[in-house]
């Protein structure tokens, strides 16, 4: 399957070619960000319709087999695919959650049945994902997950609540980790993992609003719902392994992702764009010293970014530390883009005061609201803080805290 | 050339501050609890008429004011700790805005305005500054706005944008080119037609700010303030501004604090309170830090206000340093209350909030050192 | 004892004056910069005789007792003294240990006996102090101080070693945490306190050699040394106690401090003062935005470190956390002033190349030197990590660690 | 304007790179244990005559010298390779200095110096540049020192300083103004009398560097490299020694971690294994981050290093990166390390010198990140 690479390049025009032919018309409404972002029809719609049309031209699951859906060619077209729509600021993938964890994980663990069931319906968007892990009491704390999965002869009747579901509202399905098993000493052993519908009775996603005042997650209250027990996935009692490798494939990204943004990703040079319009002492804001000293130092750190994923990609220059980068991949890239949404904030001057839906917002308050959602990644999925401690552990071998 | 830059700051704290310093804090508490603070954010009008009309019976809006005038005759230094409280319990009133226009007018406003308008401040008129333009920038002199003479009017054009309370506000300070100089104009609420004044939408949802087109609006020529003193009101306006900004932000500062606190303190993760994290515990404390060196120099600057280069040098400190002390809190208290923090029922969002605002108002850490810059090295 | 405004400022010009006069000549070899620094004889009778000159004028230990040696008269004027020392920039009292630890002990715990042993040739400088706290097995780690005192008749045996003894090679005397009782559960239960003399046989202070190259440190070894039990103070099993109350008089820094600086203190407008002289693209440094932006970032902490110190004393503007400003002294100002010597290094550019010795070092290395020496302060006497604990539990009150 | 702040980074790394890499690697390791560190800072020498044969014979200094001289016709992508594990053990050689000079040789040589000169250093010529005089500046073009003919010769006058290892140099290249230019000469080694070169005491003690007056030397008139290309190769100078400089520090920071890692996981306080102190490990992640970083960047860096703008780019960045994350761990290693960080015998010293060391040469961050505001902003 190797490819030269002029094969590789026309591959690339082919995408490019599409994608620029196939944009989707700008909406006339406020797009989210990232798929946790999305709080309305529209926003939701929208985004559907343009996984599948990827989907569907053959630019989304490329190296997923091609018996449950997928496309059946190599990873490397995938990923020019993806590196093209996202270069390109096309839209991202609404079912990221598919995507990126329960299709990779469906794949690796799934029986035949489930494979059949759930992959075509990842790629189309037609069956929306949602994941359910964190709850209420326990953040970051997934050992000490509290949602009852009794088994009642071949059920299971779930009870308990989870939280940040994202597209909660959305979903057809959701992973599932639930605690089969409330007594056993090893709290970890008690765990069970689940591909759960949420369309039935006693299912009830709540929508939480966010600190932008806007929606896109839930709380998600499960009251004795009721749920085969061939929804159980790895085995009962195997659930915090099977959680751990769905971790993995987020932390390792693209993984075994069917591919696609998930998420609009903010560049520097945008930034500096906004500093060339706002003014300061009449002037470009770019013309001030501290400013321009701090669009480079990030454009620097964008591009360390980007060059630590190539790097990744060479086994002898990362042969002393070999995770190093992937696992350093989202505690530092999203620590730095926060910070860089709160310079293209702060940069603003008086105009920072406006915020969306003020004619005189700075991009219409993209920057504002992007810095505030920029926290769902310096908190979700393991805060910075436990990112930071898990690099400590496994990389440079400290002691657990 | 190194002299002014050995700086040994002076705080005075007299028995009047200390006095009104417990009387708001103990007032703010009572009045504004976290529930009235919810209310406000949901009301078209965030300041509450009960209360201001308290506030004037106090005589706070006439604390800075001379006794000649009806007011207290006491100096800003007062004023900080009145305000200062009203931060740290987000109260909205007018007090800042109205204090700001009081200054101005002794400084140059005409004997007519300042004896009919600093009494009437005195008793609870409401007033408000137009200083701002659509252009963004923090230079009070960068005006497009203007003023000219016609039928024996004053007639205005132009827009003005981020004036505070606009809609409720008896006058409005507004600074315009006049005969080809800077000049502030006093507008009465009766001269403001409903259809120029706009509400705007703006990141500290606890406050409401308005943009008012100035086409059309004429107002007796006696409005003019002294014009030959306009650079130096707008130069007191920014300080004083600077200064209350000051006092507001360490207030809110301090309550950032006791909201982390207090979560890291009742929140568990894996067992453990999170506050014994030392990644939670210890940048709380450099928080904890970087507030109370804003706080003194706080206090150093009402103390040494009114003097000459030292206070615009003290000011300008303390509103750098607040602020930035104020933004580091407020991002790592949304960041520290984990999942809690990323939703609106969170009080982090509030000063998040709220520290972007004080931020655009009257210029941002980087804006006040290159100013210090240029006044010390 | 109240003094009018006139009688204080009468007061500073006579101090002023005094020193004026009295003002030691500049010596013709590299100063240190702090007590802990004294590597050289030379520097050491430097430094000893102008100790002595101060106290006999009158300005030291002005606020301490008269018939111990003290000058009996009100704090408020020491301080003035003090002020008018460190403003001046005269150099430090090179018996700090005595002045700010020792001393202030005696004279709180002390025994009439004490008292009149010591007190004046603290004072005097007769009789340097040093301290013997740590040990090299547990740096931070007061509670596990191992070196055996055992009771015998009416003396102790000492057996074990203490590091980083300041001045320990000219010293008469130590301050001293031991283990009398290493039998006890409560380890601190263990630990007594002593004033132990120095000069006696089995004892060897070695001299450690710093980061800098210098010396200024010893690690000294106590091989079965014996010492009256006189020489305990607090009573036995209570060391513990009085290591606190020790520490206490360090950390509120002036608390009952004899008075004059211990150490010399950089100041912003120094570093700024190296930033007219160097040069950076033809032009003075202190032309360059950036260094200009740090420049004043440092002088604002300055200046509110000082209004820090002033804020203290006005109970109303510290009532919520009344202690917050004093136990953060130590922890936010040192590392304000570790970051701002290695500012000051930095901005050197080409010429931080250089290093004490070459007639092309900035300020003969000063900065350097400086900014190394830094470290003692922001490790020694509790790291700036243990500070940050100490108010995080203390001030906040958030749990331990 | 924003199309060239679009970088996409690209890193080829060569079968060649990556087998001079490890050999190059346990070459330092074995050649250069902690124990010959600590001598060669005592060493009045700091380069060992044996060790640099053996690197001669391993045909390091010609690996990016064309065939036709002698070389490995390589790039610099390869130098990289050799250098960053020297960083790492600290091996002092005068690789580096004689890698550059052979740089400016290819870009301003004649064709006699080039046919002479390169040949030599494949040989194990030592060269070392002379391009800094006291007043500091990083800007290669201001110049002092002078070169006039006089008697059929070119007369020297002025002072350079900071010259690597002038003492065992067999020549040194030199920057002066000749004829009103900038000029780049040749100096052999006994053209230079004993008493011009001085030793300077310089912060990284494993280096030994010198002053050289070069009043009263006089060199052929041959000498001189094309004076038409001066500009040319002292960018090439600039740049050169930068992706070098970057690959040193790259390897040095590498070492500077492990050693903080291997006290952290050694010595105990309060019971505990220091390294599970969150307030030690969160900084230790976030300087291996840092480092990761400036070492993507390195070999970004040596990838596009011949590509015009983005090369510079590249290599600027990179030494920008690298400088503020080796500072940033060799601080951190003092403090880390406790009282021992605070003693001689600790090698966290030992990182910080050198890290200071490598900020004051080719520029610091603030210095790139202005030259990089210029090429991009």
């Amino acid at each position: 399957m190797n490819k030269t690479d002029n094969e590789l390049d026309d591959f690339r025009y082919e995408v490019r070619d599409w994608l620029e032919k196939n944009r989707p018309k700008k909406p006339d409404f406020l797009m989210p960000q990232s798929f946790m972002e999305v709080g309305t029809d529209e926003q939701f719609h929208y985004l559907r319709e343009w996984q599948q049309k990827v989907y569907e031209a053959g630019f989304l699951g490329m190296a997923w087999p091609r018996e449950y859906g997928g496309g059946g060619r190599s990873q490397i077209l995938q990923d020019i695919a993806t590196q093209e729509m996202k270069v390109g600021k096309f839209p991202f993938m609404i079912n990221a959650i598919g995507v990126s964890w329960a299709g990779p994980l469906i794949l690796n663990m799934g029986t035949e049945e489930d494979k059949r069931k759930y992959i075509k319906g990842i790629l189309s968007a037609e069956d929306i994902w949602c994941q359910g892990f964190s709850e209420p009491d326990h953040g970051s704390d997934l050992g000490n997950v509290q949602l009852k999965a009794e088994r009642d002869g071949d059920d299971y009747i779930l009870t308990g609540s989870k939280i940040w579901t994202t597209l909660g509202n959305y979903a057809k399905y959701m992973i599932l980790l639930a605690r089969t098993n409330p007594k056993i000493e090893n709290k970890y052993a008690g765990l069970s993992y689940f591909l759960s519908p949420m369309k039935i009775q006693g299912v009830d996603p709540v929508p939480i609003q966010k600190l932008t005042g806007e929606y896109g997650f839930c709380q998600t209250y499960f009251d004795g719902v009721r749920i085969p027990a061939s929804c159980l996935i790895g085995g009962e009692g195997n659930g915090w392994r099977v959680a751990i490798q769905t971790l993995q494939y987020e932390r390792n990204a693209e993984g075994g992702a069917a591919g696609g943004p998930t998420s609009e990703i903010p560049y520097v040079h945008e930034v500096i764009d906004v500093a060339r319009k706002i003014k300061r002492d009449g002037k470009p804001a770019i013309e001030n010293p501290h400013i321009r000293d701090q669009a480079i130092k990030f454009l620097i750190t964008e591009v360390a970014c980007r060059a630590n994923l190539v790097r990744d990609e060479i086994p002898s220059l990362v042969i002393e530390r070999p995770q190093s980068l992937s696992m350093s991949l989202k505690g530092y890239g999203c620590d730095f883009w926060q910070k860089m949404q709160e310079f293209a904030m702060s940069l603003q001057g008086q105009s920072a005061a406006y915020y969306v839906g003020d004619d005189l917002a700075v991009a219409g308050g993209r920057w504002h609201r992007a810095y505030f959602n920029s926290f769902s990644t310096t908190i979700g999925g393991g805060t910075t803080e436990i990112q930071r401690n898990i690099v400590g552990e496994r990389i440079l071998g400290l002691p657990k805290s | 050339m190194s002299d002014k830059l050995k700086i040994y700051p002076v705080i005075n704290f007299s028995d009047e501050q200390e006095q009104l310093l417990e009387v708001a804090t103990n007032f703010c508490r009572n009045r504004w609890p976290n529930e009235r603070i919810r209310q406000q954010i949901k009301d078209e009008d965030s300041i509450d008429a009960y209360v201001w009309q308290e506030i004037v019976e106090l005589g706070w809006p006439g604390v800075a004011i001379p006794e000649e005038y009806g007011g207290s005759g006491l100096d800003l230094a007062e004023v900080v700790t009145l305000v200062e409280p009203m931060g740290q319990y987000l109260l909205a009133s007018p007090l800042v805005s109205t204090t700001v226009v009081a200054q101005a007018l002794i400084v140059a406003g005409t004997d007519n305005q300042k004896s009919h308008l600093l009494p009437a401040i005195c008793e609870g008129s409401v007033a408000s500054q137009a200083l701002s333009e659509p252009h963004g920038d923090w230079d009070l002199l960068n005006l497009n706005c203007k003023a000219e003479r016609e039928h024996g009017k004053l007639s205005l054009s132009g827009t003005k944008n981020l004036i505070t309370d606009a809609h409720v506000a008896d006058i409005i300070l507004v600074s315009v080119i006049f005969e080809g100089e800077p000049a502030l104009v006093m507008v009465a609420k009766e001269d403001i037609p409903q259809s120029s004044i706009r509400r705007e939408t703006i990141i500290d949802e606890t406050r409401r700010s308005y943009r008012l087109c100035l086409d059309g609006i004429a107002v007796p020529v006696d409005n003019l303030l002294r014009q030959e003193d306009t650079i130096k009101a707008l130069n007191r306006i920014e300080l004083v501004s600077c200064l209350l900004h000051t006092a507001e932000i360490c207030g809110a500062n301090n309550a950032a604090i006791n909201t982390v606190v207090e979560y890291l303190n009742t929140r568990k993760q894996f067992g453990r309170f999170i506050g014994s994290y030392q990644a939670l515990k210890h940048p709380t404390v450099q928080c904890l830090q970087e507030y109370e060196a804003a706080r003194s120099l706080l206090y150093y600057a009402a103390s040494v206000f009114e003097n000459e280069h030292e206070g615009e040098v003290a000011v300008r400190m303390a509103k750098a340093q607040a602020g930035m002390a104020f933004s580091f809190i407020a991002d790592r208290a949304i960041q520290f209350h984990g999942g809690f923090g990323f939703t609106y029922e969170c009080d982090a969002q509030l000063y998040r909030r709220r520290a972007i605002w004080h931020e655009s108002q009257f210029g941002d850490g980087n804006y006040h050192r290159q100013k210090l810059a240029e006044l010390l090295l």
